[in-house]
């Protein structure tokens, strides 16, 4: 069902942990749902310097999260905007559908982070104009008819 | 992975060596088609016979009421829409709980499509209906009760006796899903007052693909597959001769070693909640306490999730589950833990392992060492353990 | 009884060697439930996906268009109900025939009852529908045609790629039975435009209680069983694992095989046919003389009654039928006999020896040889015999 890489990243998950007086933090998701990203950047010159990150949820949520820091990890912040979950997905070799709104929430992590840390220092990304992180980011793929 | 540990019996068990051996034959050889009158067909015949008379011995019915099906599944549709639809003239009422097996309930759900109504009965935290809200739920309209023996998820046993007993006075007929019960529990359909029994080979350790619905003599109620005159006419379908043979001599293995069984799971069972409830904090154990199945250990461990957990789990070769089989492709949170009241995000880190007849204590051991570590890492990563910890770390 | 020739292959087939072999792990060892996310679970899940897509390219299908049931008469059920109710506010008229399989009969005759109609079109006397009376059989309320590809007891094919080409230049559901059809004729559900099939292994040499339902993608049907989220949340139930694993392999041989296996039995039908027809007076041979199952021999003998001519071959360890199997259990001539047009007394007289992949050339000899001094024998205690011959003895 899950890919090696996912498998990987979900065993030996990177940049898990907090850091102290980050940046910028992002949370997105709900336990409800039983999803929350918790994303933690350490910022120095619009480079992202250390990238940390908690989540509560499946496999492939812990593992979208381990991925999406790398991916991050050493990018300009105007690099780490251009992050999308088809992204997340592929350098993940792929998850199944009903998965894909893991690399949803990884994609939003990143962002509310990012937008947490403009906030705090007074700067406009244009890019995070129309993000909403709170929006329902529940699609759980495809649906069959059924009578 | 060197050692694989099976803790999913109540989503499918391996067959046995005897049911196997006992199957065998009729694949190739003893292979004719039961309706048939030269002598592949007799033989045929005769084996089918004899597994109907094993299977009513172990259910203490009557052999000409024991009905074969394709599975649990069909049983259950075919009990309850066979009943609603041979008895809508004398009303349009059926009763159930929020907590039967999607068998039931989706089956309800289409029934009400179709103009029946349907009440859904509350459980407590335990998983246990209330009589009285049973007993305040009839009416005049109700033309059935279905309601499961034991809880596929949380293995809680409802008072079979006492519904069965409610519903002969009322005079309405009563269904139960004992899918998970047969083999677990001693059951006598008379004592119990059961009208229409659902059952399924592949959970004692029988083939999968293979049913049984018990109908009491009498019980007005329609076909669910039409065509050839097969099981006295009510369930057409060339018979599947092997799968009914290993169905019976499943049945009769499950009841001839009943109590050695129980005494077997149950003790393995507790040892296993007793490791892991002292091992671990915040965690819950769900269902009740004494009534419920005897290989039974459900847990929701708080600020987890339950596939991360499966995950880990599997990865050292354990196989558990979180909540029902056949609702793990789904990503909501079960319909039973909510019925219980569990809250959502408890819910999501439910863990339900289930143990059989060839478990041993070495592998509930195991589990016992590992799990504690694998929830630890677990929590490490999580959000919500970071608040609670006051991060600590 | 040291002998036994087994010539009843439309009642049921012995499974292959190579097919048990394939599924005997998933018994005892590769037992897991498909919707699990352990490694059992995804070995099985993997199990099945490979059997989807060899039952799906032995009939030109996608792999999601299959879906396996328990077997040929639920998949008929399923198609026939399914479509009915989804497409309810379409229409309300069915076309189906005279000769259909029970599984498609008692099916219509249920429906009609819930105030569908069904038009039974006529066959002539070699069992072949006429595509005129199909044309002016539809009205603007027709919502399915379900006509079998090719009949169980005599064998006739029916001309599925016209049939189809008509029900889709109307806009028209088609479902076939093709339950006889599948391994003794090649099938192309696109070529054919066939929008439902029903398939059913234990006629292929594989298990029984294992069938398909191909459903073209789009098709709007509803849910015979309903329950779990298996085979893409359309048929509930525990996957039956081994069986469907015996289904494509069966499928994948029967395919590997086609040309082989047609030919084999064709030479040893018409070899029988040819023996029987020039050794007994007063016999007729039924079915289309060329549009018929390679396999299947169906004769009618005068004067004498069916089940004393199997019971007779039965004591010389030879099987055959008397029409379906399904309703031998029957007293009534078979319908599909009246159907064309064989008077009561001679359709009594039948006997159908279907040939499979074991059949040698030595027991059709032995059959020729024997067959006749049966018949006579049996004519020399009919009054009806002594009629036409006078009183010669
Ligand atoms: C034409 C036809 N349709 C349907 C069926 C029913 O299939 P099954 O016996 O697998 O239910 C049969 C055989 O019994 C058949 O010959
Ligand atoms: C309580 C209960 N009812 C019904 C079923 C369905 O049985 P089957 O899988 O044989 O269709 C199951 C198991 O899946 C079950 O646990
Ligand atoms: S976090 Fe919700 S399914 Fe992955
Ligand atoms: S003569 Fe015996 S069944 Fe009619």
């Amino acid at each position: 069902m899950y890919s090696e890489k996912v498998m990987d990243h979900f065993m030996n998950p990177r940049n898990v942990g907090e850091i102290e007086n980050a940046d910028g933090i992002g949370e997105v998701g709900n336990a409800k749902c039983g999803d929350i990203m918790k994303m933690y950047l350490k910022i120095e010159n619009d480079v992202i310097v250390d990238v940390k990150f908690k989540t509560f949820g499946c496999g492939s949520a812990i593992a979208t999260s381990s991925i999406a820091t790398e991916m991050i990890k050493g990018k300009t912040i105007q690099e780490a905007l251009k992050l999308t979950n088809q992204a997340v997905v592929e350098a993940l070799d792929g998850l199944p559908p009903q998965k894909i709104h893991c690399s949803v929430l990884a994609e939003q992590a990143v962002k509310s982070a990012l937008l947490d840390y403009a906030k705090k220092h007074h700067i406009t990304l244009d890019e995070l104009n129309d993000f909403h992180p709170d929006e329902d980011h529940h699609e759980h793929g495809e649906e069959y008819e059924e009578a | 992975m060197n050692k694989r540990i099976y803790l999913d019996y109540s989503a499918t068990t391996p067959m046995k060596q005897e049911v196997l051996e006992e199957m065998l034959p009729y694949f190739t050889e003893r292979f004719g088609n039961p309706s048939s009158i030269h002598s592949f067909g007799r033989e045929a015949k005769q084996a089918i016979d004899q597994a109907r008379s094993r299977l009513a011995k172990a259910i203490g019915a009557k052999q000409d009421e024991i009905y074969f099906t394709g599975g649990g599944s069909e049983a259950d549709n075919w009990a309850i829409k066979g009943v609603a639809y041979a008895n809508r003239d004398k009303g349009n009422h059926i009763i159930t709980t929020k907590i039967e097996h999607h068998a039931v309930l989706h089956t309800c759900e289409y029934l009400e499509k179709d103009g029946f109504e349907v009440t859904y009965l509350d459980v407590d935290e335990y998983g246990m209906i209330s009589l009285e809200q049973l007993r305040n739920a009839i009416t005049d309209r109700t033309i059935l009760i279905t309601l499961m023996f034991a809880n596929n998820e949380i293995g809680t046993i409802q008072p079979i006796g006492e519904i069965g007993a409610i519903a002969r006075e009322k005079g309405i007929y009563f269904h139960t899903d004992a899918v998970q019960a047969l083999g677990n529990v001693k059951i006598d359909v008379n004592a119990l007052n059961i009208d229409l029994m659902s059952m399924s080979a592949h959970k004692i350790y029988g083939p999968k693909g293979v049913g049984g619905l018990y109908i009491r003599k009498g019980v007005k109620i329609h076909s669910l597959i039409h065509g050839g005159a097969q099981e006295r006419r009510r369930r057409a379908g060339t018979e599947n001769l092997p799968g009914i043979v290993g169905f019976g001599k499943a049945a009769e293995l499950a009841i001839e070693n009943l109590d050695g069984h129980i005494r077997h799971v149950k003790d393995l069972r507790d040892r296993l909640i007793k490791g892991i409830m002292d091992k671990v904090d915040y965690v819950r154990f769900n269902g009740h306490p004494e009534n419920r199945l005897p290989g039974n250990a459900h847990f929701a461990f708080e600020f987890i999730e339950g596939e991360s957990l499966l995950l880990s789990l599997d990865m050292l070769g354990i196989a558990g589950s979180s909540g029902s089989a056949c609702t793990s492709g789904s990503l909501d949170p079960s319909h039973v833990l909510m019925a219980i009241g569990l809250p959502h995000e408890i819910a999501h880190g439910s863990l339900r392992l289930t143990i059989g007849d060839f478990t041993t204590a070495e592998e509930i051991d195991y589990v016992i060492n590992e799990l504690p570590k694998i929830v630890d890492r677990l929590r490490q990563m999580s959000p919500l353990y970071e608040k609670v910890k006051g991060g600590q770390k």
